[in-house]
């Protein structure tokens, strides 16, 4: 598999053009967008996202169907000289995945952020879809960029996208939020360029694929990668680095809260992913790895407790995060740790599963709640008694959603799920008379959140074993049923 | 060489004096400035590290549009309330770990290979089919060209963000550079004299950019300059930011190398890659808009988010 | 030592002090000075590695140095739109300071204003 | 095989859809007399798969497996027969109910979980289920949502959950050591020999089902939240949905290869169980709380029962076990009934009383009842040698605390005006009364796999007969003491525990104040970023 992937290094897939498509398109998105403003800022986001997603398929289909990463040479100048993309299984995953939970946000975004009809610019909606379309775009280079340090700058370009998402409320505490989200996600970038630099001063290369087969086990690699995890881990905000999390995603509008809580971690964390497996060879370290999932489990009981004791959902959902972004570290302890058995195959497609399924529930709760919020004038957990009644529709994704949380196999449990049920039973709970809904939200709108919970659910129900997409293009480590 | 040692020890002395002072000082004022003379002495570093293309853009960028910035920024926050500072000792814990981070940097620092890895040959070999004669140029504009494209996009939405920080009213209003009464019209009389010179030499570090040190940041950095000095002096107003032009401007470097992009596409057949013949010619075109472009963002990022009740 | 491992030694240094005033200062612009040391920090050691990469008639490794390049473009835009941020909490709430000002978060963060 | 696959997913749809159907408020009204029918599939997969366990019932969608053996056949049919009793008298029960509609939400989703847990095949949907049943239980539990029932449901939830986590643990090493990546149970079970951490997981997994079952020292949520249910759920709960514990442990303990150590430790828990129930027991006053505590030490018959079976690798403990716990299902399912009527209308008054005292000496294994045959089931294990003793002493307990309930039976209803008990109410506990005494019976005629020596020789009848004198004799001294049974039902134990967990998440939510911080936050940057640096750099 190495070898077949070094030689791709220089033979570009016949298919490649699309890797670069998927990334210059949003981009193109974006300066069209900032570029024209007015109305033409929605229109271009909706063009990018019909283009998105065929484009996204087309991966997901090159390399289901040929079982090989796809590779690009960028200007047809070789690593270590250039940069290559490269698109192995979870890349064309995550993709996809983006692709659509964007598209979903963005159609539920189109009530929130109209641009007035007389033309006239307004700053929210200029704003949400030219950065809709950059988080899209910085994502995409995420997932397939090969070169270390573009990815670092695909990582800057993230942050800069994701900051005044949260901010575009413009209220005290939503600046606050962004202000120590964007210095506690610098650090973390800094450290992770650091890593960066002392991987290239020891090997000469930034190429994912040329280092992993020049680096050795040395003090140089032991301080990079500890660094590079480090700084990516206080961007995906694992217990205890998520202190930044919960303000800033619920205090987001909601379909940027969206976004932020289905993609925007998962770049980092999918960064993380990158250098463990790709980057270093065989000999992973299982004490570091079982420290992350010592992180991860803190990060499950503690998020959940405390979105157990919150009284707005927002923040509930916030801090489902934390909790579930804990979950996705199990992952670090059970591959490496079963490292060579098929169980550790099994442990690798269960995690990614378990983080796209995450990605869509976390996006359906998000609108719920901003649905319910919407209607109801408030997000206050005690007082949603009879919303069940009024927006049936939503409270159901919000119910298949927090299913899918707690119910993915093996991975789930009630842990996760006393912080849904006690919102559900608030939800379909009694009331005297029905809540006055200060704005009524159309059907179409609550079938957005509903339909991402389903996608939830259904991963959930996704036989662990059978799907060898997600181990195209990775190095030997799942054991003899990683093909 | 042993004297060239010394220059280099005081330096580093020198620099990390500052830098201590910089975390050490009360006044946040102070601290700006000390930022800036560290921007300063840094070039001087990258001098004596044989990096011009660097110790021009930090002393550009990172000490002197960074500490304009500051500057601007010190001027519109109110007056500095003394805030209660961390106590001791987790200033003394986080101290530890800090100074444990910094001792593992330097351990690997000291053990880095002998000979060190290198690209240089390669980047060498790679020239005649950029066409240029600085390596750095080749690879911020050919062979890492990617980056270059990424980082214009950054520069853009670092702007969109700063501006989403205007109040709703205010959108598409024009940011407010600096007001500066000017009796004695000696500003005025300097953006009068200095632009004229600054473009040239801005003109001037872009084509020499090619083939020595110098290029598209340092030129941007002196045009920007210029302009914010002829604003400043209210030779020329500050454009709205819902102008057109202004918003082609913005985003014309990233376009250029957009469409360069697509057009290495269909005449060489890669994305980014140039016409072996016409490389030099096109990496100068792209390098034009990419110049005004950054000039445009820096000035429009050093003036903040848009107003419109401060338009006098 | 070469001076390039000295330059080296003094951008761990600063990576340190850089982290240091960026963990401990209250004051959200001496924080953002901070990320700025620390910034310059990293640069310095990737400069170091340009240097050391010295070859082929090259006083420095070219890729390094573009690298820095970019990295310095990059770090100010992050300084940009930080200090905008700051800029507009003022505005709004007529502090600069990273505690929220919120009711119900008063009494977890009142110890850090 | 398609014939299984219908009937065991119809089994668990019916319930499901009808769940569904819960999602609209005019359904969801009616939802109590819809939800009598619910467990009828399930009953009928039952009677196939019990009457030709030749048949292999296993049915697979997804990745879910269903299978149904004769152990699974005779909990289902007789939680299916409870379920749909305590449905009929639900509906009468709920009628004047606000919200009964949520109320069948909750039991609906209480049935899914129970009877898949005893349909999967499979580790997953196993784990699936078993949630289901917990969260169905909570609803049910907090239904009334007066202070006793908000407390019952959050003692009983974090009691769920540390079992959860417990189980949770002992499936993924359990899938773990599972070769050829089979998830499914049988294959996971038989292939836990040679795993390292045999004794580990089976450890785990006996904690967590040993609280599901309410094993002391872990039965403090049992009495709180049955007391505070209301009577048709407590009814199922304790009956039926009780068992998904003793369905866990009877699929997961390797019986084959056996586990000493385990076994012994399942075994003393069991004993103990059994008398502390009984010595609880006889100290309330609340019927329903004695049934409770009733169940407390039923449990620990069967936890003795398996206990033994795993430290002496004998497998034929788990029929025995789901035969006794099939014939708990319906009497103690129906005793809550008995105790919800009551007997303060008159007319009814003996309609009550006498079933009542029969099903009591039925659970102490009354000849010629049900409960006989149960005792008669797990006699070959623990009715020999020195376990005799333990045998007849839980009988005459079993005795004692029975008819000691039967004795409170008649202060459970405070009803002045004596109104007449509506026949919604008699009639499913009449029903439940006559299948318990009859379905253990109707299951020997019907399938020779449960091995019962034929029931004859007088010395077998005198030896299930003395125990239960000795035992009508010990409940008439307690009652001549004249002492007050305590009225007020608090576990103080279950305070303690309560506290400890708000203490628990209070501290949690302390330390998340700090961690929100600025400095609290960047510090833990600096120190995960040297916690990394050691571990990688000393372990390479």
């Amino acid at each position: 598999m190495i070898a077949d992937a070094a030689t791709s290094l220089d033979a570009a897939s016949t298919h490649g053009y699309l890797l670069v498509l998927a990334i210059v398109v949003p981009v193109g998105g974006v300066l069209i967008a900032t570029a024209v403003g007015g109305r033409t800022a929605e229109r271009t986001a909706f063009a990018v996202i019909a283009a998105g997603l065929i484009l996204g398929f087309a991966i997901l289909l090159d390399v289901w169907m040929t079982s090989r990463p796809l590779a690009y040479v960028l200007g047809n100048w070789a690593a270590p000289l250039g940069i290559t993309l490269r698109a192995d299984g979870i890349s064309a995953v995550m993709l996809v995945t983006t692709a659509l939970i964007i598209a979903a946000t963005a159609l539920y975004a189109c009530a929130d952020f109209t641009i007035p009809r007389d033309g006239l610019e307004a700053r929210a909606p200029f704003v949400f879809w030219v950065l809709l379309l950059a988080v899209w775009a910085a994502l995409n280079t995420v997932f397939l960029s090969g070169d270390l340090f573009n990815l670092y700058v695909a990582l800057e370009l993230l942050t800069f996208a994701a900051v005044p998402l949260v901010a575009l409320s413009g209220r005290a505490e939503a600046i606050t939020a962004a202000l120590r989200y964007l210095l506690f996600a610098l650090a973390g970038s800094i450290f992770y360029l650091l890593g960066v630099a002392l991987l290239y001063g020891a090997y000469g290369t930034l190429d994912i694929i040329l280092l992993h087969q020049r680096i050795r086990p040395e003090l140089a690699v032991s301080l990079a990668v500890a660094m590079m995890t480090a700084g990516l881990l206080a961007k995906t905000a694992l217990f205890p680095l998520h202190f930044w999390l919960p303000p800033a995603h619920a205090g987001a509008p909601p379909a940027a809260s969206a976004i932020l809580s289905a993609l925007v971690v998962k770049g980092s964390f999918f960064l993380i992913i990158r250098i463990w497996f790709d980057v270093l060879p065989g000999s992973r370290s299982l004490a570091a790895a079982q420290v992350l999932g010592v992180m991860g489990a803190a990060a499950i009981l503690f998020g959940s407790i405390v979105a157990f004791r919150q009284a707005r959902l927002k923040l509930l959902i916030a801090y489902s995060t934390v909790a579930q972004i804990g979950y996705l570290f199990l992952l670090f302890p059970l591959v490496v740790g079963f490292e060579g058995s098929p169980w550790s195959a099994t442990a690798w497609t269960g995690g990614w599963i378990q983080l796209v399924s995450h990605a869509f529930a976390k996006a359906a709760m998000f609108m719920a709640a901003g649905l319910i919020a919407q209607a109801l004038g408030h997000d206050r957990i005690d007082d949603l008694g009879g919303v069940a009644r009024a927006l049936p529709l939503t409270v159901l994704a919000f119910a298949i959603s927090g299913i899918s949380l707690m119910g993915v196999p093996p991975s789930g449990g009630l842990i996760a799920g006393a912080y849904v049920i006690r919102v559900m039973t608030r939800m379909l709970g009694p009331r005297l008379e029905l809540p006055t809904l200060s704005v009524k939200v159309d059907r179409w709108r609550q079938s957005l959140p509903l339909s991402l919970a389903i996608c939830a659910m259904l991963l959930g129900l996704l036989p662990l074993q059978s799907l060898e997409l997600l181990q195209v293009g990775l190095p030997h480590f799942l054991g003899s049923a990683g093909r | 060489m042993m004297v060239a040692l010394i220059v280099d020890v005081g330096l580093a002395i020198l620099i990390l004096f500052v830098a201590g002072w910089i975390v050490a000082v009360r006044s946040t004022f102070a601290a700006v400035i000390g930022f800036v003379v560290y921007g300063l002495l840094l070039s001087l570093v990258w001098v004596r590290l044989w990096a011009i293309d660097i110790a021009l853009t930090e002393a550009a960028i990172g000490s002197g549009v960074t500490g304009a910035l500051l500057l601007r920024t010190l001027s519109r926050l109110p007056v500095e309330h003394s805030e209660r500072s961390a106590n001791g000792s987790f200033r003394f814990i986080a101290g530890l770990f800090c100074a444990f981070i910094s001792l593992a940097i330097a351990m690997v620092i000291v053990a880095l290979p002998e000979p060190a890895p290198t690209l240089a040959p390669e980047a060498s070999a790679g020239l005649p089919a950029v066409g240029v004669g600085n390596p750095v140029t080749a690879v911020l504009l050919s062979y890492r060209a990617f980056d270059t494209f990424l980082e214009k996009v950054v520069l853009v939405l670092a702007l969109v963000g700063c501006w989403s920080l205007a109040a709703d009213r205010d959108w598409g209003g024009t940011p407010v550079l600096w007001r500066y009464s000017d009796p004695d019209g000696v500003l005025k009389f300097l953006a009068q004299t200095l632009p004229p010179i600054g473009v040239l030499v801005a003109i001037y570090m872009l084509w020499t950019g090619a083939d020595h040190p110098g290029g598209a940041f340092q030129a941007s950095a002196m045009l920007a300059a210029m302009w914010m000095l002829t604003i400043v002096a209210g030779l020329m107003r500050m454009p709205r930011t819902n102008d057109d032009l202004l918003r082609l401007t913005l985003v014309s470097g990233a376009s250029a190398f957009l469409l360069l992009g697509f057009a290495g596409f269909g005449i060489v057949g890669s994305f980014l890659a140039y016409p072996p013949d016409y490389a030099k010619a096109l990496i100068v075109a792209v390098e034009i808009p990419m110049t005004i472009a950054v000039a445009a963002t820096l000035v429009m990022l050093v003036a903040g988010p848009p107003q419109r009740r401060d338009m006098s | 030592m070469t001076s390039a491992t000295l330059f080296g030694l003094c951008g761990a240094i600063l990576i340190g002090l850089g982290l240091f005033e960026l963990i401990t200062d209250p004051h959200p612009l001496r924080k953002i000075l901070g990320f700025n040391l620390l910034g310059g920090g990293v640069f310095l050691v990737l400069g170091v590695v340009a240097r050391r990469g010295a070859a082929a008639g090259y006083l420095g490794d070219p890729v390094p140095q573009a690298l820095v390049i970019t990295g310095i473009v990059v770090a100010f835009s992050a300084t940009a739109l930080a200090v905008a941020l700051v800029v507009r909490l003022s505005e709004v709430s007529g502090r600069v300071s990273l505690a929220y000002a919120s009711s119900e978060q008063t009494d977890s963060d009142g110890a850090e204003g | 095989m398609t014939d299984a696959t219908i009937v065991l997913s119809s089994a668990l749809a019916l319930p499901g859809v009808l769940l569904l159907l819960c999602l609209f408020p005019s359904v969801r009204a009616r939802m109590p007399k819809f939800a009598v029918i619910a467990p009828v599939p399930a009953l009928a997969a039952a009677w196939f798969a019990g009457r030709d366990p030749s048949i292999v019932f296993a049915t697979h969608f997804f990745q879910g497996h269903l299978a149904l053996d004769v152990a699974g056949a005779l909990l289902l049919a007789a939680a299916a027969i409870l379920w749909i009793c305590a449905g009929l008298y639900a509906a009468t029960e709920m009628r004047r109910s606000r919200n009964a509609g949520n109320f069948s939400a909750w039991w609906l989703t209480a049935m899914l979980g129970n009877f898949g847990v005893v349909m999967s095949a499979d580790i997953a949907s196993f784990y699936l289920f078993l949630a289901a049943g917990t969260i169905g239980a909570y609803g049910m539990i907090m239904h009334t949502m007066t202070p006793d029932a908000r407390r019952a449901s959050v003692t009983y939830i974090g009691f769920a959950l540390a079992g959860e986590a417990s189980i949770l643990i002992g499936l993924v090493l359990l899938a773990a050591a599972s070769p050829g990546h089979s998830l499914l149970i049988r294959d996971a079970v038989a292939g836990l020999s040679p795993s390292p951490w045999r004794d580990l997981t089976v450890a785990f997994l006996a904690l967590g089902f040993g609280l599901k079952i309410g094993l002391a020292p872990l039965h403090i949520w049992m009495p709180l939240a049955y007391t505070a249910a209301p009577i048709s759920a407590a009814a199922v709960l304790s009956g039926a949905a009780v068992k998904a514990g003793v369905i866990g442990l009877i699929r997961f303990m390797p019986f084959d290869a056996g586990s000493v150590n385990v076994g012994t430790g399942l075994a003393m828990a069991g004993i103990v169980s059994t008398f502390y129930g009984v010595a609880v027991g006889i100290t309330r006053a609340n019927p329903k709380t004695i049934l409770a505590c009733s169940s407390i030490s039923q449990m620990g018959v069967i936890a003795t029962l398996i206990g033994v079976g795993l430290a002496t690798a004998n497998a034929g403990v788990a029929i025995a076990a789901a035969f006794y716990g099939a014939h708990h299902v319906l009497v103690k399912g129906g005793l809550f009934l008995a105790a919800g009527i009551g007997v303060s209308d008159r007319r009814n008054r003996w309609l009550v009383f006498v079933p009542a005292t029969v099903l009591a000496f039925a659970l102490a294994g009354l000849p010629f009842t049900g409960g006989y045959l149960a005792k008669e089931a797990v006699k070959p294990f623990i009715g020999e040698g020195a376990f005799a003793i333990f045998a007849a002493l839980s009988a005459a307990g079993t005795t004692l605390l029975m008819l000691f309930f039967v004795t409170r039976l008649g202060s459970a209803s405070h009803d002045p005006r004596g109104t007449p008990t509506a026949s919604g109410l008699l009639v499913p506990w009449l029903a439940t009364a006559f299948f318990a005494i009859a379905i253990p019976w109707l299951s020997l005629s019907l399938t020779d796999a449960i091995p019962i020596s034929e029931v004859n020789s007088i010395a077998d009848l005198w030896s299930a007969i003395w125990p239960i004198l000795i035992g009508g004799g010990l409940v008439a001294l307690w009652l001549n003491q004249k002492r007050q049974p305590r009225e007020i039902d608090v576990a103080s134990a279950a305070d303690i525990i309560r506290r400890m967990m708000t203490i628990c998440t209070s501290t949690v939510e302390r330390a998340e104040a700090i961690l929100r911080q600025w400095q609290a936050g960047s510090i833990s940057l600096l120190a995960v970023t040297t916690v990394l640096i050691v571990i990688i750099a000393t372990g390479r």
